[in-house]
């Protein structure tokens, strides 16, 4: 088992024809996943390199029975192509795109409310149930099957720690790279359900960030809720407040969302946090013990 | 983006939110002009127009009652960094009559996703700092981006503040025109603070903060006049070059890329007995010219005695790395601080081999690399 | 406002929805023209265009192989009323060749006053006689106007259906257009029935209904056009001058003001032994001309004996209504059948008065006055 | 005690310096409504018969403490009025205007979801809670002070059975004119929990019409949570199917919403059905003594 994506995932990429697009569908197929349509406006009928091109998410669904879909697709035009594969039901949306305008992410959070789809970034490096499935951008070699949950805000410290823990013997059910902006399509607090009730899934990894509130939030349900062990690790202990380092959700404001107060809300949770990324394995070791 | 105040205002004033009259300076002989015409031979207030808050207690803000005094303060301010940030013009405008201070601002919440009104009746103190030490001064609503703001949820924030019933009207009608700025220009912040209530009545935006979000940019092409009056700014050059670049001001000059990996660096380099000099981040495009612009910047920094750079690389290729990286060294002729570098991931042996063909060592494990960035500071 | 099915079609060829070629007629002229041209010398069909439902049954959808045979059907067709509609024009249509029928339709939900989409897998009988017979074939959305139809919701009731997936994407692709024509011309029931697919594939409007919110018509002159085919329907007319009239075949005439009044009048007079010969609400205004139009329409109508006034005001004042009674009365010269007189509510003394002076008895009490006006026609 | 308007109701007359919006504003004060002020867009601070007017209701509301307005408006205004009404917060609004279009009042349907104001008609009579106040076009001298709640669908037959239950002894707490269009602010669902839960309310009658479910819907609500006797009425048992009947709420559609499975639902729910008004009052005695 393995959460949103896995074997039967059947893949639609939007923008299969760009630079990044065409790259990364390769790498994806070389890797495993079962890429079973394009998508490019104007483009339906074509080919790319044996996948069918369509010049919509609906008729690529339709003749596919996709189930899936992952989006390089310009900033410009992000928000529409999420909003077309929400309307053609697509289950799992994974949206690469960095520079979408926050006030239409907040329109599609809005509806996202009222939809089953999940829309997993934008601008994270995807995610992957490793040797299943790889809606990503990233490097396989990272990653192995096993039963540990991996949950990041950085692009760049999932591989890093999912890596580490590769290399430790703890394989992954599934990672998930939620992604670095303000307003996302899916938070921790949504994605710690699933590894749950995941029986594949042992323990969860959180690599958070500051900024927001979800982590004080999923602290808190976990605490609530939750009976497998979570690990967290947070970057930023060093970053000056007020202070926008990189990314836009990494704002500290309001007195919310400060590496002190995340940290607090997790050491309130029972949730031990890794001092550095190679600290995560060294924790998740002890706690599988 | 964030706006100078005055550019801000300019914008408020044209949505008809009254702001004090006034006039932005660049030199002495407009700061002269200013003191006659807006302050009519009376006290003037002089502010720095910087980017950054609290420039009130740093100095960046002052009165003059003469013209000579306005100018001598005009050299003054524009000779002054606040906090760091250069100070890009003057704006000097007429002393307020002040009989109340009042804050409010739209945001968007970190917990909702929708956007949030912030009334205070406190004004003239960071909301930070209301939040913490009165927060019954301080109201929230967040709303239903349908809907917008129902003027009697603005109203119920009023009554619950204790906020003069008199002021209802004219309060109300400023959220609502914040709030359509907020949406027409892709705000993610938008502040009057202090709101002053003049002595005849009146509500006047004393300060104004307006952030824009740089994804939205490209809808607004009107706002790209506005950057013509940035100050030189070396972050907001380097960003538009590719480099996310912050100094921070330590001796170990990083290179990453991911923003995440970067703070990660940073607070590994502490840890590890060193001192981050900046983040810098190049993950929005890897080649040779980014590169040395990276390497340029971060060799020149004071102070800085090892340079790292370490990336692990998902979407961007190791390969490439290696060569923008020695591209970027030859061209620069080489550099005189020592470079530790760090490669992992997609195509790390190619970047192995290339390193290495060009006489760098490099290393596969971060905390090698970072213990060995800091050794040589030592 | 109903459409006829050759102006609704108009409009759905216009929104790219697939319609029989087919030309609309008013004289025998035009239909030899039409067999030519539509049918090619084939078989043509001839369609009554009238606005009542279930024409096929009555003998209003013909078809004719031969020039004279259309020349003669036509003739018959517009001689002919439907239901007790008359018929306006024929449309002469080409014969489609049927490989399946569907039902698509959107209304207005009567419990969560949302658009509600209906699709069935049987088309060409009335959805009511899906509902009631083969409710598993008829699927319903009742949908978030905020976000129109999502096409997954179309596909989900496709499904459920059994509808072959070959027809998932042009179903899809006219409910969308459906949904937009409901939304840009206020309409308050959109229709095909049947949705044939033909034995090419395609899908095709083969009947067309669209009814249009009467409030609403003040945004769309381009349907003010539209009325100038409508014949001559005395409903209509009466109802643009403020006569809300319909005709039921009684014997006792009636003459009230407020719908559910007028419905409760009917019921009484029903239940006391009489027949009502007619729904007549002329609350919209009263005045002279309303009042004598009603008097001339009712006082006309075949089988009437006598004529029932009967009315509760409260917008509505009873001492107008009299003077308007009176006024529209003598106008005509009086009337040769007895009229009975019941006024209550604002101003009924006056109106007492006014009656009285007249010449009229006035009942205050409803059953006194049914009761009356039942006993005349005995 | 009465249900949304009473003695402390201070109301706004929309359109008070029009034809009707004067005329029923001087009746209105006649018949003892605390009339506070006007509003008529670009007339504020003219005066109406001692009545101040304003360009707002926001205003209007700001400097009388007003709760409750009243809209003599055109149909093309209309929708805008009643959205300017709830913009301010107005608890009880009463829309007498006939012809607003039905996607509009879909529209508001959606914002009133979201609001706690209450929106009365449009196209109704309007209501009154008998000598407290009346926020209405009714001839008053149908009405007087007691303990029936009546509830209609039909402005002319509020009249007919308010009368005869005032002249047979049966004063009115509330009498509300939900009116006659298809989609309305306030549905009888709506309305009879709060005449449930009034202490001074001891029957209810509710005047149906046929079209729409809201009888069937409120028959089965009362059958599972309501203990206070009620009475229902309809008219058209003699209307021919399918054919418009004066109101747009009145279309017999889809098997729903005909005379007998309305009929059918309140004897389902032991609610007694009077054959003519007048037997609405002879139900109401009986079940009173």
């Amino acid at each position: 088992m393995s959460i949103l994506v896995d074997k039967n995932t059947r893949l639609i990429v939007q923008g299969i024809t760009g630079h990044q697009g065409s790259f990364h569908a390769r790498r994806m197929r070389q890797d495993g996943t079962n890429i079973v349509a394009g998508v490019v406006p104007g483009k339906g009928g074509q080919d790319f390199e044996g996948i069918e091109i369509f010049g919509t998410v609906l008729e690529a669904k339709l003749a596919k029975e996709a189930n899936a879909s992952i989006m390089f697709v310009p900033p410009k035009f992000a928000s529409a192509g999420i909003l077309e594969a929400i309307d053609a039901g697509i289950e799992v949306i994974v949206c690469i795109t960095d520079g979408i305008p926050v006030h239409e992410m907040m329109e599609i959070k809005e509806r996202l409310r009222e939809e089953k789809s999940w829309l997993i970034g934008p601008n994270n490096p995807g995610m992957i149930t490793p040797e299943e499935a790889k809606l990503g951008i990233m490097a396989i070699h990272a990653f192995k099957r096993g039963h540990v949950g991996i949950a990041t805000r950085s692009g760049s410290l999932t591989y890093e720690i999912g890596y580490e823990l590769t290399r430790a013997g703890l394989g992954q059910s599934t990672v998930v790279g939620l992604g670095g902006d303000y307003v996302k399509g899916t938070d921790f607090i949504d994605i710690v359900p699933l590894f749950e009730n995941d029986p594949d899934t042992h323990l969860v990894v959180m690599v958070g960030e500051i900024g927001g509130t979800d982590e004080e939030r999923t602290a808190e349900y976990i605490r609530a809720k939750c009976s497998k062990p979570y690990v967290a690790y947070l970057a930023g202990s060093s970053a000056p407040p007020d202070q926008q380092m990189g990314h836009a959700g990494a704002i500290v404001s309001q007195g919310k969302g400060t590496f002190q107060s995340k940290i607090k809300a997790f050491e309130e949770a029972g949730i031990p946090v890794a001092k550095y990324p190679r600290e995560v394995k060294d924790i998740a070791l002890e706690l599988l013990k | 983006m964030k706006l100078y105040e005055y550019q801000a205002k300019k914008i408020f004033k044209d949505n008809s939110i009254s702001v004090p009259n006034g006039t932005v300076c660049s030199t002495e002989k407009e700061t002269g002009d200013a003191f006659a015409s807006v302050g009519k031979g009376q006290e003037v207030i002089l502010k720095s127009q910087v980017l950054v808050g609290g420039r009130g207690k740093s100095g960046g803000i002052r009165s003059a009652q003469t013209v000579a005094e306005a100018v001598d303060i005009f050299k003054e301010l524009m000779d002054t960094h606040i906090k760091g940030f250069p100070v890009a013009k003057v704006l000097i405008e007429e002393k307020a009559e002040i009989r109340n201070e009042y804050y409010v601002g739209i945001t968007i919440d970190p917990t909702f996703y929708r956007p949030i009104l912030l009334i205070s009746s406190r004004g003239g103190m960071e909301v930070e700092t209301i939040a913490r030490e009165s927060p019954s001064a301080l109201g929230q609503y967040i709303l239903n981006p349908r809907y917008g703001i129902p003027s009697h949820e603005i109203l119920r924030l009023i009554g619950e503040l204790g906020i003069s019933k008199g002021l209802s009207m004219p309060l109300t009608d400023v959220v609502k025109k914040l709030y359509k700025i907020f949406c027409n220009y892709d705000a993610t912040l938008i502040e009057i603070n202090p709101l002053v209530e003049s002595s005849d009545g009146r509500l006047i935006a004393l300060d104004a903060r307006l952030n824009i979000d740089n994804n939205a940019l490209f809808k607004h092409p009107e706002l790209e006049e506005l950057k013509k009056d940035f100050v030189d700014n070396k972050e907001t050059y380097l960003k538009e070059k590719g480099v996310d670049f912050v100094y921070v001001g330590g001796n170990v000059g990083l290179i990453c890329a991911g923003a995440g990996m970067t703070m990660a660096t940073m607070d590994l380099v502490n840890a590890m007995g060193g001192k981050p000099a900046c983040f810098c981040d190049v993950s929005a495009g890897i080649n040779p010219q980014s590169m040395e612009l990276a390497l340029r910047t971060v060799s020149s920094l004071d102070g800085i005695q090892s340079i790292l750079l370490n990336m692990f690389g998902g979407l961007t290729r190791m390969d490439e790395v290696a060569t923008s990286f020695i591209a970027a060294w030859q061209n620069m002729g080489g550099i005189s601080l020592p470079a530790v570098i760090r490669l992992e991931g997609t195509n790390v042996e190619e970047g192995r081999r290339i390193m290495k063909e060009n006489g760098f060592e490099m290393f596969t494990n971060l905390y090698d690399a970072v213990q060995k960035a800091v050794d040589l500071v030592r």
